[in-house]
């Protein structure tokens, strides 16, 4: 029946259907709470189903002199990474469904993939606004990869555990946005730049650079990546309940939590400006990368003390 | 238009990008996120409506002329206005003359909170280009009940006006100024405080007080560099002069000295169009306007919100005018942008764009840079065939 | 794309590609010559008071992005082919909405040297809307206007759809960046 | 220097109702002056031109068929109108309204946007006597 089980972890629940499902969900609340954040009643609770859909049904432009098969393929690999680093994260607090020592570090990796495509794909392409887009998209990851790694292994070294499902069954008993603040600011602000929400959207700054790396994307293409970024906010949001708001819980009371969160992070969304990309990497490497340094060894003085 | 031209790689703005929602063409050499270089290329609105006005009539071409600009549609109408009236010798009369005031001084307000919403979208910061945006559709409310449209209002006829105030609009007017000056409050202290948007706004695009006299720049992109010029002040027109304005200008040049100029300006405004119920004379609202009017030319300057905009109207004698020369705001801004951008960031290249508040639509005009033509007088087919093949 | 009419669950298809076009219409707005009025109405139909995103409308800023163009103003002889172009680039279905008098004929500029007439003397127009400028109220009522249009007869769409597509593929084969404005100087 | 300082609206409207107007399910009324739709009332008519005449956008014709038996039939063409009301203004016999809260005139069909009023048998000969004439305008337009 292992095959059977992991069928169904694969298309239907937590990957695949499921979590598409829950991600658009998930993206519906943040426009949603945008908009009702800035006195407008916003879309209808299907709108990015409607909108995954109409593109997928829309015809799919393949510049000439590109790549044809990275054009198509990269959002593919997009989509796919964000899918199967939600096997490995608590999905709405149950108990993730693969597991393996280490599995930490592989999906962060797999997070990542989203934006290393879309780097790629911005490179491929020979639209102008693409290219700046995807220099952006690469410099903003490499500034904020690095705190965000640091941030979310201050609950690994306390759990000491690499594993995921170890370090949420810890901070169960732990609220840890308690005991590492700064960790958690920089993992909340580190995933907003990763799904490049405002103010860390320079790279797809509308105003300046169209669409960014995407903006050559039409039809299935940009339908991929948009549910790609839908699905991995719900495993970050995910991620970071499970480290540092008290853990797995009930499934209800855990979609409570990562609810709150979206609050919090809609709210900044749509209270502050835009940052320049040179101001963002000043932001994580000034600020971020050595606060969250500063609390690893507040927290290693402390252990060598307890 | 150039300034320092590099082979580096450039990004083009326009004519369809979404920082402007008028097509124009700006191409900036980048050298990674540096700007090494600007230029521009003008003329995708370029309609040629001042040899339309030469076959219409003046009535006709008022209307034309109204929507050279759409934002700035009332300062146009009433310059042409008030330039066919001085060749036709008569004047309009006082009521008139008040209400002209009063409708141009609420199309500074819901052009300069337009700005306001414009250049945070620019910035990123679209909760402010929404809340001053939901703001401005009160002075629009106003505007489509007095006039009877939001935008073109039509205010205007040669010789009077066409909208009489009476008092319940008054009250309405008082009372959407009495909210529009708590939030107008409350922007002023998020221009000014907000931290994450001064990064956005401080010290950048500076231009000092002797480069805003060298670039030739008007309106409250001056004010903000310390140049103390405004029509309404230095040439009261219409019924300017019974209800006197303040001057506001900053001496800081950036990008904040702008929002800042801009929001004191509706200040002045609010104060403005109170003055104007306070003592609003009575009296008819037109006076009789022939339709020929007399031989001669004459010179129109009126404030517009972005600056001074100038008429130059020629009549021969007949219902016709024989020469309309517009010259708007944003042609002698557009130079300091070009200048301003060298040494900035990419990401702050829409920031100084619209930090001049232009418009496209006005400054589209065919202008001859003296050496560049024969000065002649060029009829409607040559224009045409000088419009195909410059375009081409 | 070959459509099988003979599958028995290509109806249930085409009703939830429908449904998805009708309630999610990213539209993309491109000013040929207008005088702002109607840009500004049309952007303020974004703003808390009229609020398209109610609808699904998102203003894209990348004509691949797009389903509606929504043009103003009178073609003038220079946004002649940057228009053309934009439309192009547009996948299909695409629709065209002309707002304002001007957009519809040529308004006040008719017979101005340097203007064209209206939009549907450059393309197809699929929905009119006149005022100059016309009420947000009026956009949105023209939008809904459509968007009915379409949910009662998705046939004269799918003509529309095959018409144009072979100028969409001519567009594609020429090298475009996103925005029409490689021009050569 | 603050962090933010719009949180206070954010957080005000999250409780406020939204600003927005439920508009095609609810409709507003317009303002008294709002300019709509022109209409004309035949009644006062003289056939003078004048509106036609100082039209900036040559919405308007008046069809004179007789003069002395005031038959006029007015072609409107709300595509090009511009809602200036200057053919209100210009109407020494009060004729022409535009006063009107008929502003939905959005239309997928531009043949819609030809409008004749006056008298129905009138407009029929016009439509009948003038296709030859009308056909190219109206498939222009």
């Amino acid at each position: 029946m292992n095959t059977l089980r992991a069928v169904i972890a694969l298309l239907f629940f937590p990957g695949g259907l499921f979590i598409l499902f829950a991600g658009m969900a998930y993206e519906w609340v943040d426009r949603k709470l945008i908009a009702r954040f800035q006195n407008r009643i916003g879309p209808r609770w299907f709108q990015p189903l409607a909108d995954s859909i109409k593109l997928l049904a829309k015809e799919e432009v393949i510049p000439t002199d590109v790549n044809a098969i990275l054009f198509v393929v990269l959002p593919v690999i997009a989509l796919a990474g964000a899918l199967a680093s939600a096997l490995y994260v608590p999905i709405i607090g149950l108990e993730p469904s693969y597991s393996f020592s280490g599995d930490l570090i592989v999906t962060l990796y797999l997070l990542s993939l989203l934006t290393l495509c879309t780097g790629l794909a911005g490179a491929n392409t020979l639209d102008r606004f693409s290219l700046v887009g995807a220099t952006r998209a690469l410099t903003q990851m490499f500034s904020y990869e690095a705190p965000v790694l640091l941030a979310l292994l201050g609950p690994a070294i306390v759990a000491e555990s690499w594993k995921i499902s170890v370090i949420s069954e810890y901070a169960k008993s732990h609220w840890l946005i308690i005991t590492q603040p700064i960790g958690f600011l920089v993992a909340v602000i580190g995933l907003m730049g990763k799904l490049e929400m405002p103010p860390f959207d320079a790279p797809e700054a509308e105003t300046e650079i169209v669409a960014g790396a995407l903006t050559e994307y039409s039809g299935r293409g940009l339908a991929l990546f948009h549910l790609g970024k839908s699905v991995e906010l719900m495993v970050g949001l995910t991620l970071v309940t499970a480290f540092y708001l008290g853990g797995v819980a009930n499934p209800l009371l855990f979609f409570a939590k990562t609810l709150m969160l979206l609050v919090v992070v809609a709210g900044v969304q749509s209270l502050l400006t835009r940052l320049r990309i040179e101001q963002t990497v000043g932001l994580w490497w000034r600020y971020g990368a050595l606060l969250a340094l500063a609390q690893f060894l507040v927290m290693i003085a402390y252990e060598g003390v307890a | 238009m150039q300034s320092q031209q590099g082979n580096k790689f450039t990004i083009p703005i326009g004519p369809q990008h979404p920082a402007l929602k008028e097509p124009e063409h700006f191409e900036f050499n980048v050298d990674g996120e540096l700007v090494t270089g600007a230029s521009v290329r003008l003329g995708y609105v370029h309609r040629g409506i001042e040899k339309g006005t030469e076959n219409r009539s003046f009535v006709q071409s008022m209307y034309l002329l109204e929507r050279v600009c759409g934002i700035c549609s009332h300062v146009h109408a009433t310059a042409f206005c008030l330039g066919v009236e001085r060749l036709a010798e008569i004047e309009a009369p006082p009521r008139a003359q008040a209400i002209r005031v009063l409708v141009a001084e609420l199309e500074r307000i819901h052009s300069h909170m337009l700005w306001l919403g414009v250049g945070a979208h620019e910035a990123g910061f679209d909760t402010l280009f929404m809340y001053s945006w939901r703001d401005r559709e009160t002075v629009l409310n106003l505007l489509e009940d007095i006039t009877g449209n939001r935008i073109n209002y039509s205010t205007n006829v040669l010789g009077g006006v066409k909208c009489d105030i009476d008092r319940e609009q008054a009250a309405a007017i008082r009372q959407g100024l009495d909210f529009l000056e708590e939030r107008t409050t409350h922007y002023l202290d998020v221009v000014t405080s907000d931290m994450m948007f001064l990064r956005r706004t401080r010290g950048v695009g500076v231009m000092t007080y002797d480069e805003s006299q060298r670039l030739g720049a008007v309106g409250p992109t001056a004010r903000a560099s310390g140049v103390a010029r405004d029509l309404r002040v230095d040439a009261a027109y219409a019924a300017y002069d019974k209800y006197p304005v303040n001057l506001v200008t900053e001496t800081a040049g950036d990008l904040e000295a702008r929002f800042v100029v801009r929001i004191k300006e509706l200040f002045e405004s609010f104060r403005v169009i109170r003055a104007v119920l306070d003592d609003l004379p009575e009296g008819d609202l037109t006076t009789r306007m022939p339709r020929r009017v007399k031989e001669g030319d004459t010179i129109s300057r009126v404030e517009a919100p972005r600056g001074e905009l100038f008429y130059y109207i020629k009549s021969n004698g007949t219902d016709t005018a024989e020469r309309v020369k517009v010259r708007t705001p944003t042609l002698p801004n557009m130079a300091s942008v070009l200048t301003l951008a060298v040494g900035h960031q990419l990401a702050d290249m829409p920031m100084i764009l619209v930090g001049i508040d232009p418009c496209f639509s006005c400054n589209d005009r065919m202008v001859s840079v003296k050496g560049t033509l024969d000065s002649q007088c060029w009829t409607w087919e040559q224009l045409r065939q000088y419009g195909i093949e410059y375009y081409r | 794309m070959t459509l099988n009419l003979d599958k028995p669950w290509q109806p249930v298809l085409d009703k939830i590609k429908t449904w998805a076009r009708i309630n999610s219409p990213w539209a993309i707005h491109f000013n040929s010559g207008s005088c702002n009025g109607c840009d500004i109405e049309i952007l303020a139909t974004l703003t808390p008071r009229y609020d398209l995103e109610r609808f699904g409308v998102k203003l894209q800023g990348s004509p691949r992005h797009a389903d509606i163009l929504i043009c103003t103003g009178p073609v003038t002889r220079q946004a002649r082919d940057r228009l053309v172009r934009i439309y192009e680039q547009m996948p299909e279905p695409k629709f065209v909405v002309a707002v304002g008098s001007c957009a519809l004929s040529g308004g006040v500029f008719q017979g101005c040297y340097n203007v064209m007439g209206g939009i549907d003397k450059v393309l197809p127009v699929d929905a009119y809307i006149p005022g100059c400028p016309p009420r947000p109220e009026a956009i949105i009522d023209g939008l809904v206007k459509l968007l009915t249009q379409l949910q009662e007869g998705a046939a004269p769409e799918q003509n529309e759809g095959e018409n144009t597509s072979a100028a969409a593929v001519e567009g594609a084969e020429i090298q475009l960046d996103a925005q029409a404005n490689g021009e050569a100087k | 220097m603050k962090l933010t300082t719009m949180w206070k609206d954010a957080l005000g409207s999250l409780i406020k109702p939204a600003a927005t107007q439920r508009y095609p399910f609810v409709r507003r009324e317009a303002p008294e002056h709002l300019r709509g739709q022109l209409h004309w009332d035949p009644s006062a008519c003289t056939g003078c031109g004048l509106c036609s005449k100082d039209c900036p956008a040559d919405a308007l014709e008046v069809i004179v068929l007789d003069k002395k038996a005031k038959r006029f039939v007015m072609h409107y063409h709300v595509d090009r109108c511009t809602f200036c009301a200057q053919c209100v203004a210009s109407c020494r016999q009060g004729c022409l309204d535009m006063e009107s809260d008929e502003w939905e005139l959005a239309a997928l069909d531009p043949r819609t946007f030809d409008i004749y009023y006056g008298n129905e048998a009138d407009i029929a000969s016009i439509l009948d006597g003038s296709t030859e004439e009308e056909a190219e305008p109206a498939a222009a337009g």
